[in-house]
């Protein structure tokens, strides 16, 4: 298929634009005919990312956020961009269980389960500038048992 | 995403919580993410405190969606009762949820049952 | 209620946008807890400003649509902008049946559809500039038969 | 807001259709907005021409949605098919759809129905 479609989505850092991330999602990505396991993944991913921003980017604080998709032929790419805090070791953040935010219940998972449900993560992240973290996904277009 | 007037609805609910005797039984509504996990947590921990709840239930029902900070909140409810002795269980868990107590480890600490009966009956 | 929240989607001038530019407004709408018909009221009037943007706007062509809302207290305000070919005489646009496109079997009662369905309609349109459409409705906070 | 497959779908089906002697059945499918219209239009058209339909239904039991884009194609049909004595209904209609057209003042040409059945059995 030979698709192309894109959007961009800027909301405040509030926790119940967190729901509101994930619908605006499912709906653009259900133009790929996902299977309910394949938009459980992504809305689970998207979650993560815009939930990360809110608190650890923005500290609570308010601020904007930055939700793009796009969509070529069968793969999805999805970014989750904020200009917080921003993050001093990347790698660091990235090992599963490691959390700066213990105190607030933060089980250290985040990045794990966006790696865990997409094919691709890719994190850009500077102190003081923001973070923006890119994730892919591609949706098979045959689905055998549907 | 169809709330009691028949329409999607963002605004989260957050949870329905019962305390029968020493167990505190949650019943997830919907969803379980950041935003309603700091709702949950507070009401939880007023109930566990007022009622030496030694016992919790996660009941996912009426769930559709959980992310790592249901798995934060879970945690942070076994912690509070595990010094005295207390247990929790989760119940009615669909398949995407189920996913992610599995890659989470959480069931290593914590039980999986059908229904809530069943965990209520194992007393 | 002292509620604030506001977003700004962008995407391409596409008629399958059409159901997710509803979707999205729906969703965000929700937090102030509108019954079905105000919902299907906004949908409408969404449905009207995004469709003029991508026929009229845009003439099929490609080009970008922003769509914002804004709640403030109880209110919600929804606006559409295209850069597209713009309006000449917006007093003969607004009128009932009026179209440039029978052709296109349009009815010409886009605008008629807004006005009857939200509280406030303002149309900003300058020819090869584009058209900012604004609409604002108050949702009752108290539901008496709910 | 769900397909077959059971989550929520934004690409459009359109519409079922279906020709009895020379009566065409058009069952919108969810939504009736300009992007569905385009689709309807073109594949009613061939249907109309070739069984000379001489009466359309537009049926709504599945549809939740519709906008002016609706009202247009609805018109467009009728105007196919008036000078040769046609006619058109709607059936099951929802409240906010029964609005739109009331507001169009649609009703002023076209008949509207309970059910299919009801249409029928009027020849
Ligand atoms: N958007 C962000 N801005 C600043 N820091 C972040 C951001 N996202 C993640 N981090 C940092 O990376 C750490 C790990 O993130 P994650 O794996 O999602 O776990 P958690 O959110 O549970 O802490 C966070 O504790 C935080 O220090
Ligand atoms: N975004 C737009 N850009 C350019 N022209 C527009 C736009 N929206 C509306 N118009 C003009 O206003 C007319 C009336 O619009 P409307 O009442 O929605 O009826 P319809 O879409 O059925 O033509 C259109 O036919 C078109 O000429």
């Amino acid at each position: 298929m030979d698709r192309k479609n894109a959007m961009s989505l800027e909301f405040d850092s509030k926790s119940e634009n967190e729901s509101f991330a994930r619908i605006v999602v499912a709906a653009f990505a259900a133009q790929l005919n996902p299977t309910i396991e394949e938009i459980a993944d992504i809305k689970t991913a998207v979650s993560e990312a815009v939930t990360n921003s809110i608190i650890h980017g923005y500290d609570g604080r308010e601020g904007k956020i930055v939700l793009t998709c796009a969509i070529e032929g069968s793969k999805i790419t999805v970014s989750v961009m904020d200009k917080g805090r921003g993050i001093e070791d990347i790698k660091q953040a990235m090992e599963p269980l490691y959390t700066t935010k213990p105190e607030m219940e933060r089980s250290g998972m985040g990045f794990a389960f966006m790696e865990a449900f997409m094919d691709n993560l890719e994190v850009i992240s500077a102190p003081e500038e923001g973070t923006t973290v890119t994730m892919t996904k591609t949706i098979d277009e045959i689905k055998l048992f549907s | 995403m169809e709330n009691s007037k028949g329409y999607m609805d963002c605004t989260n609910m957050g949870a329905v919580m019962e305390v029968r005797g020493r167990s505190l039984l949650i019943q997830i509504s919907k969803e379980l993410d950041h935003h309603n996990a700091v709702t949950i947590r507070e009401k939880a921990d007023q109930l566990i405190d007022k009622n030496s709840v030694n016992q919790i239930i996660f009941d996912f029902t009426n769930s559709e969606f959980m992310d790592s900070s249901g798995i934060g909140v879970i945690m942070g409810r076994y912690k509070k009762i595990i010094f005295t002795g207390g247990k929790v269980a989760v119940t009615n868990v669909n398949s995407s949820i189920d996913r992610i107590f599995k890659l989470s480890g959480l069931y290593k600490i914590i039980e999986k049952y059908a229904t809530i009966e069943e965990v209520l009956n194992l007393q």
